[in-house]
């Protein structure tokens, strides 16, 4: 990572570009299918998080993002960007799966993920904990002579109450930096609606408030998801400072696998957001953008055979050995007393 | 009938909220989705308006338990997991615990963390925070470790004048189940001895307990008797009752899920070896989680918190000193 | 406390209105001046910080609230706010001199004072943190049956960016009580300029954010003042939930009185932001208000009186006795182990 | 010449802003004004964007700065007082601690903490931090006692590839004065016998180690000889060290200005019983502040941390046992 040519250069055209969002959304689909049928069948231990009818506004983010130069700091829903950006689909079956070979090695699981290293800090659970260390890194590209490097965080409806998503996004636009904060508002937060986590007309009313730019865009509609990043991307990395992208849409499963989700009225899943982005997008390649229905299936069973090559390769995986694990926190292996590593 | 410790918890609560209006909860998706364990189900639909839906905001919702509290109500905050705590750390240390001390104006409130390992759960669902909480003046630490305690303790936390932590183990949620609540309990801030033995003193508290009775079992077959003290309360702490139980064997282990740096059985070792340096036969010792964040493979986890075995090897290296 | 009958009858015209919070901007200030005469003559212990330059803003977001009936939540600048509301001089005196007899008990200090018995909490110093508490006040009065009762809280521009701030203000607004926050933004957060602490236009812009009522009033003008708290109280009091009420001025001193202030610029002294409102206010009562020279000096001479009056007081008042002290942390006493209470 | 405790660490930062373009210098009040304590002043002017007043923002503060060392910086942040890190609780034990064993990846910052007691300074500008942040694995926690400690051990906490915990006694900074810095100190991780004797040892760190000499100077009066451990690193804990001074003296008493549950005081004692047990002539004492919030006044303040006149009496119990 950043591996995929496909992440590399952007398509010129936006077909291409709608075509490419369209492939990692599907991929990500298919993937966390297949996550959440492990899960059910008992073969991922702890929690299940998918990003189904979040992909297109989540793709859209890393798509417009630079592998290699930018940050993309993803959550728990972010599978399609966290490909868009190069993430391995290997990572995300290694992890879930507890595979040694994973980026985590077993040590941390599911969406706990990242690889620092190459731009993509590894969530901690705590919600709004990533922004203000992709301020940091955004920090360190400056001093390193880099300010153009843009970092994306992304964060629910429900993260926008926590007191660090405030400090982060304020502290952003006293150092102007050029970072974009997602807000994908799926309508819960876990169970809790809205309307028990905020009180303002739209979450994009924040904006103002910090001296940021905010923008609106309907998350279920991918070609308008495209624009508005650029957009909102292209701002930032010219020094305009912090960018608000809040998306509207609807969390298409439960909170979890774990959850059925059967608090979401009926009303809101026949509401447009309770659209499908994914269905969406597919309708808009084949009316608009000369897809055949042929090539589109093809699609799917080239993702179906990724998808099945990643988990099977995890499942042969060893997994972490407690007898070989080195029981060290600290990077600075000296320092480390040897009672620590005595077995409990 | 029967009745698991989750369900204790639930009961705790739908009992206070029937005797005392002062009484209400406050928590994420705890009211019509009842808490990410259910420890609230039905809760808001028999009492309405008194089993609210929090913003994720863990420092506003304790900052508004602890103004609660002062202004005359018994609120209690249910953290999703004892890890996000951590959010609220500031008002429960400076706000919460120093509040009686400085105005003379009690804070009676509870702060209920669902904590401790599960397989699985890596390492920010799976921390006992008992240590940082018991360090700071001014809050009383529990730690029921069975049914009966799940309830009364809790029952008995809701009604004390100071800031209670109430950490609920997350593993004995389902796992643990009585045939029904005792009449009665201790009353907080008293140990009790859950085995009786001769030969060496198991301290410990919450699923520990489990553990350290299933390590004295096998420790049985080989004829000694290990006695197993279950601490219940962590602050205020019972030493009366470990040295009464050091007196008996000269033998000390201290097992604790927690980080192994300071904290609880550091404080036990520290007091049984200032109060009862002659009753002890042995060096006492610890048991606890290894220094490293908690491995989510339960590989990893099985290998970094004490298990039976590890407490069992550890009370043969105690006994054969 | 709630002791003056000045207090507890709100005027009815506003002449009447203006010269009681002339009188307590006057006490605050002879009283605060005596506070740092006392520090410079090492006779207080620990910091000192004054309200000078703040007293128009914080004396009338007080009066116009009930004692014994609301909740008042005081910052490190509100001597007017709280004498305004109900507390006694020797509150302050006491407090600051170490008594024994103070409401602390030498326990706290200084700012650190209060009678959350009546409805005036304690403020612990993390900035932002008392936000939550008054919200928690105003639950318990909404579950006691007395749903009008208003809480307000002070907070400075320097405390906004705290993320105690930001989750307080949205419970309140999602909570839909009756909050008012009073953000005193006078330009400094100690030596920080507000360019180092937000980037947005006008604080009063986050308002909107939370979907509460914003007001903006000119600090130094105490009719401007008065009435723009009494709008405010009214809302949150008649049901509209959360105001926020920004107040715009200047420091007329140091962070605390060990500080001399010298980054504050010149020329913002100048701006009519850096005009005594003390002084405007007494202006405004000889011009405009029947006031004479002679009655107003008398006035200052019944403030200087009582203030003697007070500090004399507490200078007898005996110190606190470790040994007779309770080391108990505990409202539970039983629960309180021996061992804590042994000598260290 | 001479130098403060607190130019030492001044001097530091400078040598390290000098000598490494990737270290810079996060906190409030520390460009143009110097810091609330004078600890970075003129550091502003002479390194021109390198040393940056933040928001009053704590926890993203420790964000901003987990995320420039992940990404190659060497970021110090400065708390206004150690006390004021509770905001940035969740930052320093939950990313800062975890980042290098869950990614394979170093996050090398030092958080530098005004820590400890001084006369008026009340329950919120007092607080000694370091029992919290030793809890927690992946965290270095250093408390300098004496000026060329705070020097060196600032260096290199600095060029460490961890999270370090730099807890700076407040009462220190201008009492503290040596004539000059040493030209090297001893490594972290490694304690220092301050005093040799052979009656008691006493095991302390930060101001309490200067209480501690004076106890010792008493007790030399009436014939006897104190050892005295200076533990500079909390974490690593020099053990090593610790049980050899033991050994030699027979009998010890920790010392430390923090609360009394769990913490510094309790692991040492804890480490020195299960190791050294056989080194004990005496029940191992600890003394420790008391178990209430820290008092603003002056006479409560020095009745609750202990002293010279309480250390001495403490001492004077463990060698008439
Ligand atoms: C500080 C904090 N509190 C509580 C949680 C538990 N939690 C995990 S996800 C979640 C809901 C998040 O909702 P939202 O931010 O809207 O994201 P979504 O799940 O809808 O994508 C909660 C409460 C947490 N992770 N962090
Ligand atoms: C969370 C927190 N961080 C730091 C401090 C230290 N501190 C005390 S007052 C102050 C400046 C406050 O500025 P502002 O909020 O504008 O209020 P003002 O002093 O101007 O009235 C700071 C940084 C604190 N009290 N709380
Ligand atoms: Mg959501
Ligand atoms: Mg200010």
């Amino acid at each position: 990572m950043p591996h995929a040519s496909l992440a590399d250069a952007p398509p010129a055209t936006p077909a291409a570009r709608f075509r490419q969002a369209y492939r990692w959304m599907l991929l990500a689909r298919t993937l966390e299918d297949k996550i959440a049928a492990l899960y059910h069948s008992g073969k991922i231990v702890g929690g299940v998080y998918l990003g189904r009818g979040q992909e297109a506004f989540s793709a859209s983010l890393a798509l417009n993002l630079r592998p290699g130069h930018d940050i993309f700091a993803p959550l728990i829903r972010d599978q399609a960007g966290r490909m868009a950006f190069g993430e391995p689909i290997l990572d995300t079956a290694r992890t879930y799966l507890g595979s040694a070979l994973g980026p985590m090695r077993g040590r941390d699981g599911n969406i706990h993920r990242g690889r620092p290293d190459l731009g993509m800090p590894a969530m901690i659970s705590h919600l709004g904990a990533m922004l203000s260390v992709v301020c940091g890194m955004l920090k360190a590209r400056q001093f390193r002579g880099i300010p153009d490097a843009v970092g994306a965080s992304c964060i629910g409806d429900g993260g926008t109450s926590t007191g660090a998503f405030h400090e982060a996004l304020n502290l952003a636009a006293v150092e102007r930096l050029p970072l974009v904060v997602a807000v994908a508002n799926n309508q819960f937060a876990y169970s809790t609606p809205t309307d028990r986590q905020y009180a303002c007309r739209d979450l994009v009313d924040r904006a103002l408030g910090y001296g940021v730019q905010g923008h609106t865009v309907d998350g279920t509609d991918l070609a308008a998801c495209l624009d508005t990043f650029q957009t909102a991307v292209h701002r930032a990395r010219t020094g305009h400072g912090p960018q608000l992208v809040v998306g509207n849409l609807l969390r298409l499963c439960g909170h979890g696998a774990h959850d059925d989700g059967a608090y979401v009225p009926a009303d809101l899943k026949a509401a447009p957001l309770g659209q499908d982005c994914l269905l969406l997008a597919r309708q808009r390649l084949l009316r608009d953008f000369d897809a055949s229905p042929t090539e589109l299936d093809l699609l799917d069973s080239q993702a179906a055979t990724s998808v099945q090559q990643a988990v099977a390769t995890a499942q042969r995986d060893p997994a972490p050995d407690p007898t070989l694990e080195s029981w060290q926190p600290l990077a600075s292996r000296w320092l480390v007393e040897t009672a620590n590593s005595e077995s409990p | 009938m029967s009745i698991t410790y989750l369900e204790a918890i639930r009961e705790a609560q739908r009992r206070a909220l029937q005797e005392n209006p002062e009484v209400f909860i406050y928590g994420q998706d705890i009211a019509h989705f009842g808490g990410a364990f259910k420890a609230t189900k039905h809760l808001a639909r028999d009492f309405p308006g008194r089993v609210l839906d929090s913003p994720i905001s863990e420092d506003a919702m304790m900052g508004l338990a602890i103004g609660a509290a002062i202004d005359g109500m018994r609120p209690i905050v249910e953290m999703q997991f004892a890890d996000f705590s951590s959010i609220a750390f500031n008002q429960i240390i400076n706000q919460a615990a120093t509040h009686f001390w400085r105005t003379g104006v009690p804070c009676p409130l509870v702060v209920r963390l669902p904590s401790g390992g599960t397989a699985g759960s890596g390492p920010f669902h799976s921390q006992s925070m008992e240590a940082l909480y018991a360090h700071y003046p001014g809050l009383v630490v529990l730690t029921p470790a069975t049914v009966g305690d799940a309830y009364w303790m809790l029952l008995e936390a809701i009604k004390l004048d100071d800031p209670v932590i109430f950490c609920e183990h997350k593993f004995l949620y389902y796992h643990l189940k009585a045939d029904e609540l005792p009449p009665e309990s201790l009353p907080i801030g008293k140990a009790r001895i859950v085995r009786h033995g001769k030969h060496a003193s198991v301290v410990t508290y919450s699923a520990m307990l489990h553990e350290s009775l299933r390590a004295a079992d096998d420790l049985a077959k080989i004829g000694y008797e290990i006695e197993v003290v279950d601490l219940r309360s962590i602050k205020p702490l019972d030493t009366d009752t470990i040295l009464a139980s050091v007196a008996r064997t000269g033998r000390l282990l201290v097992v604790g899920e927690a980080f192994p740096f300071g904290g609880v059985s550091a404080e036990v070792v520290a007091r049984v070896t200032a109060e009862g340096f002659h009753l002890l036969d042995a060096p006492p010792q610890r048991l606890n989680a290894r220094d490293t964040p908690i491995p989510y493979h339960p590989n990893l986890w099985a290998a970094h918190r004490p298990t039976a075995s590890s407490i069992a090897t550890a009370l043969r290296g105690l006994l054969g000193f």
